[in-house]
């Protein structure tokens, strides 16, 4: 095997053989340890959570993977590949310069209470500025429905550096974890809960609204979500749909108990 | 507890009827591997090979799984190299078959060699000439590749994909993945080809031998191809099967076609050259080492049909099936076509390993036959039992099937 | 950082010294070490470092007596090659000899006096304290008294003509009722019938091969072991220049027929037809010698009964072609040429009237008394001259009390059933054997003599030689512990019998008491195996130096054949019923009713049932189909398909004797309606080495009243259930 | 030491089917020369250990059928495209380049009995149990042959041990070349009807050499281009007619098979 | 990469080192004495004057008769001829009862291996020592090791654990044959050296 070891004979055939065969060796161990490398750097860039968002976010179906830009119409069928990063997507600043989204018309939408001087983000947080220049995050009304009466926050402690699209804070609904996304980066410097409507105040990172869904788009967005949260519930759309009269339905978890919840809660929190 | 190890959002058994399916399974495996132990511990007396017969059921499972796992190295190649990415749909599943396959395989051969601890010389003095040398070395590289392959599987599973280090890691080699595909092709290509060699260069078997193109003789190629055709069919195969056990769809029909369209091409062109290599041998091999080709067929139980089933039957028919786009429409054909290229395949290593060594060489030699002992079949159940192990354990805990989710909630989409 | 050990410590401690350990001797070493374990495979028995010497010594398995040279380790044999130029031996070995060293250590051997519990298959043999056996059968012995005569006790010589054998005449003389029997060895059958034929009765004759052109031979395993093989194959593979011919009248495709320049393949039992039927040929065609009327007495008589069997009728009655008898009867007639009859070492002899009709033949050629033909012989010094032994048949059934079996093999198979029959109910049987061979297992009391090559042995002339000869075999082994020499226990015997006075020599004494006679008579030279020189027996001064020479190996060898005396013999010994026994063949042999074939058993010289052959011995017998093992049966696959059986199968036979359990293969060459069954070695059982099948074959041979088995019939048909 | 000085031998052998009356005393003489173990209970001819095996061949139903011969078949030591070295993974079977013998170190080998696929004169045995002799019968060892252990293939080295001690021998005596009568295998040795013939092929005198190049002798399935070393001889010409494979014969063969 | 996890590494290292050095050899190795303490200077030195070939020599057929059989010191120590108690020991108890002494051989092969000292010694004229050393002038045996693993003498592997020879005529592993015999240009058949 190696020339130091009797037997080997410095011919072409086991020249050519063994180079072959240590070139091959060697290729496979350096995959590995690139890979090994490359993770430590994510760990020293501390890009985890990045990385845990991009996986999920390709592990998201279509059908939740929606541009804005398709909400409001502007656009026939259009996906995000962008991970919901308006910021970095190239078609986006396209599509403002030729329609800027108008503002909300209705503060309630499917009985719900979704006021229009909100941003909200696609995991179903929003986000209010406040005029000390903070950010006040909360879960929207659709997404207190879904958890039902949840509990066991697990907030993070004021000082935490959030990231959007990183965990911002975890809770229970009936024993299922979930966790929920941060919309924006940022610090936190105060916790809420539920009863207070609202459950971080944030000193939020310049600029990091971009990729928030406002006004116009709110509606027809939730408009697919519940449809999504239809088909989540109820595959074979077995269930009465969910809004009767322009109204969602009271109590979804009693509605249908039968459904695998912790299918749902990923669906709709966007979690793999 | 197991619940939060399957997958979101896809539907799976409960534990007691998984637990259920798996215990005949576990029971197999256990009465597999006594077999085994006692070829290892009281010597390959147990077995029903012998001194004329020196190769047995053994070498020709090794043959015919690693044909048929080839699916894994040639989907990975379409899907990484060749950018099909319709196969993303079936490529964890393709490379769980193939780890089994090869790992199985080489669990076997370990048995199967009369001085296991010395299985390392072959590394330390390798004798470059060898087909065999060749096949162990790219073997037990291929297997490396494939765990490799079948780790992000592993790491993606919902229990574990919390812990970040394994996340990011499997993000990162999943990156890298065209590196191990080429590499993977690339020993594959060899190995599969090295198993044909095998048998080619027996210039003292003279129903095996062949004719050398370059180095190697064309049964080196004719290998190649023809697992390269079955490898796809059995991943076809194999999902279908899992469809229908679970009773679930798990990729879209297109794939399957797609998967039958690759394998029917290729085992056109095997098809092809087999016959042209089969010619070449009948009229010019064989009878320059003073045999008569058509003396192999007379003797016994193999008869010339062998070569028609072989060649025609299992072969060209399959073959066009597959391609034609009526055909594939109907699943039903589509699966049985799958089938019987596979069942071509396993009937040319099958005649590779068994009719070479039942015809005589000697004049006074007799025809001999072979039946293998229960050791030999206990330890092939074992591979069986094992792969159907590992095979629902991935199922179960990971996304062979990364349609599945998708499919099960919004069908048809 | 605090001072708890976190799990992640640890996994890093560990970590660590994996790194440690991977640049530490320990793994490669440990590799390394168990590959050299695997190579040297310390299961594996270690190898002698002892320094390697030569040893001479004389085969004792048949009474071929050939040369052995050993080499040894430690004094231990490992291998035996034949003694270079030997003149008995001719510097060859036969298969079984070739692993001779290896019997002392037969896992069959005995090395404790034992007493069975019964005669039937499978009976259990315990130990029992030697002087007690012993004691027993004394009593027996002096329980013996005139109210139970006729009764006797005998002694089985397997190989007479040894001093051994006169001490066993001496000891049974001197018994009530004493008895001494032998069992020929084959080569003796045409010259025990010639001397029977003869006028002057100790007419002692050898065969000439040497020099002899053509051998006739009725199923004689000429190439299979017969003679002296050195002698034989050297015939034999010189054959292309002197232009010797072998011509076997067989039934069975033999090996030795198999090779024969001519095989007349004739029907079972037909030997003495076609004698005949070549003596109707050689009178008709005035072939025989020209004195013949002087050198026999019943010519008249003899050429009447031959004229009767004119070539049609005995080709009808043989199946060999009328041409090819009147083709061999010429061909025999063209001088010289020799005529024997075989006796197959598990078949046993032919019936009377065949050896003497095969017999004449050979007087009628005129090859009697002159060179390349049967030639008198001189006897061996010091061998004293008795009145002719007893065989077997002429002992009336039910009349032995005792029987002891002498533990030297002679090569040749008795059926126990024909022993059995001669055994009275409330008799016993004493094997003097070392090894568990059948007969053995069936004895009463076994008082296990030493090994092959364990004593000092002789062996003088080999049978059918023409000039006599006379060599020790000096022991190779030690003398295992609980082993006892015949003559001990002769001399034990005797001590507790109220009779017997004689007094037992010393082993050293009988065989110098030879030594001295045969240097008195100062013939002969002795072939010293060490560097192949010929020492003449008058340059030996004292006997002591002959003894000396014997004691190195020496083979002492007679000057020449002896004078011939011109004898004259009568053709038809038997008289009328003789003849009139021949013509009733004439009417044809009733062939087997239905459903049943005619069995002959047949075997390899010293490798029969009854003799135990080296476990090394399988490489021929079970490892490859070379020769056949115990319980092969031969049929033409004709036969095996109207049974329905075909090669391979596992068979039962059955008749009124027993039944069987045998081993299908078919040949092409086998008489339709016939199967042959291999009385042989069984296969080598390591895991219960004590156990002992029944007696094979011979089991189904009733012995006929003229003391042949070597025809019977048996139904045949395929076997059921698993036991073998 | 300059290995020129050493001859370079090409051992071969003749035999003589002529002679050879099938007696067997060859495969005694090496299997008690080799140490090889007597077979276990449940051995059979296809699974014993056998470095030389003797056949029986007879001239078939095209002819009588009644001519036998019978055929010793030990390693033919192919000479060229040896079938079994270029097959087996970890170099146990080599070609010795100064004698032509083919040896093959059952300590190397892997028992992956590739080797025996290949040959083919079968002359290759596989160690199916662990080696196992009678109580004692261990002390009758052959102290210059080492045992083989269980799972590995063996066959005939042309009694190599043997060439081992002349070699000795001669250089006591300050020799490389070995008198011929030192070197002769078990085999040869303890024929009864002398039928083999054993030594150098490389020098012309020598008996073998004449007797290989005599018109009688021949090789088996010369064809494969093998070049064995151990030829045959013998006036019978349906034999060398059968040995000579040839497309003909294998169809005839297939009839009658 | 903290101070702390460092340490731990460094010593897991130490620990693993250590027991491969150190610990392993200790475990692997059996010792056993001589059954008698023979000194090859007292034969060898002046009194003496005995040469290796007068103890180690050659039979008639070539063959090495390693370790002298007793009759070889039963020559001289018919009876006890020196003053030590060892040498009196030693003629008690084996040369007057005949007693073979069971010597434990450092430098015995495998049996699979095949050497012979003729060639070596006669043919290539090399020296004792250049494979066994200058034992011959050392005055007491050492211990005899073997391998618990192999069953071989540890100078056969040489008596550095690593298998690096720390005196040129240590260790006598298949190494070191093929060495030299590559060195003499000589092409060899595996079974020129295997039996």
């Amino acid at each position: 095997m190696f020339p130091w070891v009797y037997e080997f004979r410095w011919s072409a055939g086991h020249l050519i053989f063994l180079g072959v065969f240590f070139s091959v060796a060697a290729m496979i161990a350096s995959t590995l340890v690139a890979a090994l490398l490359r993770t430590f750097r994510d760990f020293r860039k501390n890009d985890a959570d990045a990385v845990r968002w991009h996986v999920d976010f390709e592990d998201l179906p279509s059908s939740a993977r929606v541009c804005r830009h398709e909400l409001t119409g502007e656009v026939q069928h259009r996906t995000c590949h962008h991970e919901f990063a308006c910021g970095t997507c190239t078609g986006h600043p396209q599509f403002l310069l030729r329609h800027t989204p108008a503002a909300a018309t209705e503060d309630t939408l499917y009985g719900m209470h979704m006021p229009g001087d909100r941003m909200y983000h696609r995991g179903h947080t929003w986000v209010r500025k406040e005029d000390d220049g903070t950010c006040t995050v909360g879960l929207d009304a659709l997404a207190e429905r879904i958890l039902g009466d949840a509990g066991g926050e697990e907030l993070p402690p004021a000082g935490t550096e959030i990231r959007a699209n990183g965990p911002a804070w975890r809770m229970s609904s009936q024993g299922t974890p979930v966790r929920i996304l941060a919309p924006i980066d940022g610090t936190v410097i105060a916790t809420g809960s539920r009863e207070q409507g609202w459950y971080l105040r944030v000193m939020p990172r310049e600029g990091c609204f971009a990729h928030l869904l406002r006004g116009e788009e709110i509606r027809p967005w939730i408009t697919r979500e519940i449809d999504r949260l239809q088909y989540a519930i109820a595959p074979d759309g077995g269930v009465p749909t969910l809004a009767d009269g322009g109204e969602l339905v009271g109590d979804l978890r009693k509605q249908s108990a039968g459904a695998d919840w912790d299918a749902v809660l990923g669906e709709m929190f966007l979690e793999a | 507890m197991d619940k939060e190890l399957i997958p979101r959002g896809v539907r799976r058994t409960t534990p007691g009827r998984f637990l259920l399916w798996l215990l005949p399974w576990i029971a197999l495996l256990g009465f597999g591997l006594y077999g085994a132990y006692l070829c290892l511990a009281e010597g390959l007396n147990q077995t029903n090979m012998d001194n004329r017969f020196a190769f047995g059921l053994w070498i020709y499972l090794d043959l015919t799984v690693i044909a048929l796992g080839a699916g894994a190295f040639f989907t990975g190649f379409l899907l990484y190299i060749m950018r099909r990415e319709e196969l993303r749909a079936v490529i964890n599943s393709a490379v769980v078959i193939g780890l089994i396959c090869y790992s199985g395989a080489v669990a076997v051969l370990m048995v199967d060699v009369g001085q296991p601890l010395r299985a390392w010389f072959t590394f330390w003095h390798p004798n470059v000439h060898s087909m065999l040398t060749e096949v162990t070395f790219c073997l037990t590289c291929y297997l490396t590749v494939l765990i490799i392959e079948y780790a992000p599987v592993v790491f993606k599973n919902r229990k574990l994909r919390q812990v970040p280090r394994f996340l990011v890691f499997e993000f990162e080699l999943h990156k890298l993945m065209p590196v191990l595909a080429g590499i993977g092709t690339l020993l594959s290509f060899f190995h599969q080809g090295s198993l044909g060699g095998l048998y080619g260069v027996l210039r003292g078997r003279p129903f095996a031998f062949r004719e050398e193109l370059g180095i190697w003789p064309t049964t080196f190629f004719l290998f190649i191809l023809s697992a390269a055709a079955a490898g796809p069919s059995f991943v076809l195969i194999t999902t279908w099967l899992v469809q229908k056990i679970t009773r679930k769809q798990l990729v879209r029909p297109e794939v399957f076609r797609f998967l039958g369209k690759v394998s029917g091409i290729l085992l056109l062109g095997y098809v092809l050259l087999k016959t042209v290599d089969t010619f070449i041998w009948i009229n010019a091999t064989s009878p320059s080492i003073g045999f008569a080709a058509y003396s192999f067929y007379r003797s016994s139980s193999f008869g010339t049909w062998i070569l028609f089933a072989e060649i025609v039957a299992l072969g060209l028919f399959p073959a066009l099936a597959l391609i034609s786009k009526r055909m594939c429409e109907r699943p039903g054909i589509l699966v049985a076509a799958a089938m019987m290229a596979c069942c071509g395949v396993m009937l040319n290593r099958y005649v590779m390993t068994v009719q070479t060594l039942a015809l005589p060489t000697l004049p006074f030699d007799q025809f001999l036959s072979y039946a293998p002992s229960w050791q030999e079949v206990a330890t092939f159940l074992a591979v069986l039992a094992y792969g159907m192990l590992l095979y629902s354990l991935s199922f179960r805990y990971m996304t062979l099937f990364p349609q599945e989710r998708e499919l099960s909630r919004f069908p048809g989409r | 950082m605090g001072p708890t050990i976190t799990r992640r410590d640890l996994l890093r401690l560990a970590g660590g010294s994996a790194l440690g350990v991977i640049f530490s001797p320990l793994p490669w070493k440990l590799l390394d070490d168990s590959a050299i374990w695997t190579q040297n495979w310390s299961l594996n028995p270690p190898l002698s470092h002892a320094p390697i010497s030569l040893a001479y010594s004389t085969c004792t398995l048949c009474p071929g007596g050939c040369g052995i040279t050993a080499r040894c380790t430690g004094g231990v044999p490992f291998s035996l090659t034949g003694t270079k130029s030997h003149p008995v031996g001719r510097g060859v070995l036969c298969a079984a000899g070739l692993a001779g060293h290896q019997m002392a250590m037969h896992p069959l051997r005995i090395v404790q006096a034992c007493a069975s519990s019964g005669r039937s298959v499978g009976a259990v043999i315990s130990p029992l304290e030697r002087e007690k056996a012993i004691a027993a059968i004394g009593a027996i012995l002096n329980g013996l008294s005139a109210r139970d005569a006729p009764h006797s006790v005998a002694l089985i010589d397997r190989r007479p003509g040894r001093a051994l054998s006169a001490v066993y005449r001496n000891f049974l003389s001197t018994v009530p009722g004493g008895l001494y029997i032998v069992s020929p060895s084959a080569e003796d059958a045409t010259l025990t019938t010639l001397q029977q034929m003869a006028a002057t009765p100790a007419w002692i004759g050898g065969f000439d091969f040497e020099q002899t052109r053509t051998l006739l031979s009725f199923g004689a395993p000429v190439l299979e072991g017969w003679g002296s093989p050195g002698q034989v194959m050297d015939i034999w593979s010189k054959r292309a220049r002197t232009g010797f011919r072998l011509i076997q009248a067989d039934s069975r495709p033999s090996r030795t027929a198999r090779l024969a320049q001519t095989w007349l393949q004739l029907r079972p039992g037909t030997e003495t037809i076609l004698a005949l039927g070549l003596g109707h040929v050689i009178i008709r065609e005035n072939l025989h010698a020209h004195d013949i009327k002087r050198t026999t007495r019943d010519f008249a008589e003899y050429a009447r009964l031959v004229a009767r069997f004119d070539p049609p009728t005995v080709s009808a009655l043989c199946g060999v072609s009328k041409e090819s008898i009147e083709e061999t009867a010429r061909t025999i007639a063209r001088r010289p040429s020799l005529v024997v009859a075989g006796t197959d070492p598990a078949g046993g002899p032919l019936p009377n009237e065949a050896r003497t009709a095969i017999a004449a033949l050979n007087v009628l050629l005129g090859t009697m008394g002159t060179r390349a033909g049967i030639v008198a012989r001189n006897p061996l010094p010091g061998e004293p001259v008795m009145p002719p032994a007893t065989t077997i048949d002429q002992v009336p059934d039910q009349s032995i009390r005792i029987l002891i079996i002498d533990g030297a093999e002679s090569g040749y198979d008795i059926p126990v059933s024909l022993l059995r029959k001669k055994v009275h109910p409330q008799g016993a049987i004493v094997s003097l054997s070392p090894l568990l061979t059948p007969m053995t297992a069936w004895a009463d009391y076994i008082i296990p003599a030493p090994a092959h090559l364990e004593l000092l042995e002789e062996i003088s002339t080999a049978p059918g030689a023409v000039t006599c000869s006379y060599a020790l075999a000096r022991p190779l082994h030690p003398v295992r512990e609980g082993s006892t020499d015949p003559l001990d226990f002769l001399r034990l015997l005797s001590a507790v019998t109220a009779g017997a006075a004689t007094t037992i020599p010393t082993r050293d004494a009988m065989l110098r008491a030879r030594a001295d006679a045969i240097h008195a008579s100062g013939r002969g030279k002795v072939f010293m195996p060490q560097d192949g020189a010929w020492i003449e027996v008058k340059g030996l001064a004292t006997t002591e130096q002959f003894w000396q020479k014997l004691s190195e190996g020496g083979c002492w060898i007679d000057d020449g054949p002896a004078q011939s005396r011109s004898v004259s013999f009568s053709l038809l010994p038997g008289g009328n019923d003789e003849a009139t026994r021949c013509l009733a063949l004439l009417s044809g042999s009733e062939t087997p009713e239905g459903s049943s074939v005619t069995v002959m058993p047949y075997g390899v010289r010293g490798a029969t049932a009854s003799a135990q052959v080296s476990p090394i011995l399988s490489k021929i017998f079970q490892e490859s189909n070379l020769k056949d093992l115990d319980g092969t049966a031969l049929l033409h696959p004709g036969t095996a398909t109207s049974y329905g059986l075909a090669d391979g199968d596992s068979a039962t036979m059955h008749n009124g004797a027993g039944t069987m359990r045998v081993v299908v293969r078919c040949d092409g060459a086998v008489l339709p309606g016939v199967v042959h069954v291999a009385a042989g070695p069984r296969r080598n059982n390591s895991d219960a080495p004590g156990c002992v099948g029944g007696e094979g074959i011979l089991s189904l041979c009733e012995p006929g009243s003229d003391g042949t088995w070597r025809l019977t019939t048996a139904t045949i048909g395929k076997a059921h259930g698993s036991e073998i | 030491m300059d290995p020129k000085s050493e001859k370079t031998a090409r051992y071969g052998m003749v035999i003589d089917l002529d002679r050879c009356t099938g007696c067997g005393a060859c495969m005694v003489a090496c299997a008690v020369e080799h140490n090889v173990p007597p077979a276990e209970s449940s051995a059979t001819p296809r699974t014993g250990i056998t470095w030389l095996r003797v056949y029986g061949m007879d001239n078939g139903p095209e002819d009588s059928g009644r001519d036998t011969a019978y055929i010793p078949m030990l390693c033919q030591q192919c000479g060229h495209d040896t079938p079994c070295i270029a097959v087996c993974p970890q170099n146990a079977v080599d070609v010795d380049p100064t004698t032509g013998i083919v040896g093959q170190v059952p300590q190397r080998c892997l028992g992956c009995r590739y080797c025996m696929t290949a040959c083919p004169y079968h002359a290759r045995s596989f160690n199916w149990w662990d080696p196992h002799w009678p109580a004692g019968m261990e002390k009758t060892l052959n102290p210059d042959v080492s045992p083989r252990m269980r799972g590995v293939v063996e066959k005939c080295n042309f009694c190599h041990a043997r060439l081992h001690q002349a070699k000795a021998k001669a250089a006591l005596e300050g020799k490389r070349d070995i008198k011929p009568a030192d070197y002769v295998p078990a085999c040869v040795e303890s024929c009864p009807a002398r039928a083999m013939v054993f030594g150098d092929l490389n020098d012309a005198s020598s008996d073998v050499a004449l007797a290989a190049a005599a018109a009688a002798s021949f090789q088996f399935l010369p064809r494969l281009g093998t070049e064995p070393k151990v030829y045959y001889r013998s006036d019978r010409d349906w034999i060398r007619r059968k040995a000579d494979h040839t497309v003909h014969s294998s169809l005839t063969e297939a009839e009658h098979r | 990469m903290k101070r702390r996890t460092l340490m731990l590494i460094i010593a897991g290292v130490a620990l693993g080192a250590g027991t491969g050095w150190v610990l392993f050899p200790l475990a692997l190795y059996t010792r056993e004495s001589q059954p008698v303490n023979f000194s090859h200077k007292v034969h060898t030195g002046e009194q003496a004057g005995m040469t290796c070939e007068n103890c180690h020599d050659f039979t008639a057929d070539g063959r090495f008769s390693g370790i002298p059989a007793l009759d070889k010191c039963t020559g001289c120590h018919g009876a006890t001829i020196g003053s030590t108690d060892e040498e009196k020991r030693f003629v008690e108890e084996f040369v007057i009862p005949g007693r073979p002494v069971p010597w434990r051989v450092y430098s015995r092969q495998p049996d699979n291996a095949y050497f012979p000292h003729a060639a070596h010694v006669k043919l290539a004229g090399i020296a004792c020592e250049e494979c066994h050393g200058p034992h011959g002038a050392g005055d007491a045996l050492p211990a005899y090791q073997a391998n618990r693993l192999t069953g071989y003498s540890r100078d056969i592997w040489g008596r550095n654990i690593s298998g690096i020879p720390s005196h040129p005529w240590e260790g006598m592993k298949m190494d070191r044959c093929v060495r030299c015999h590559a060195l003499q240009g000589r092409t060899d058949g595996c079974i020129d050296c295997h039996k």
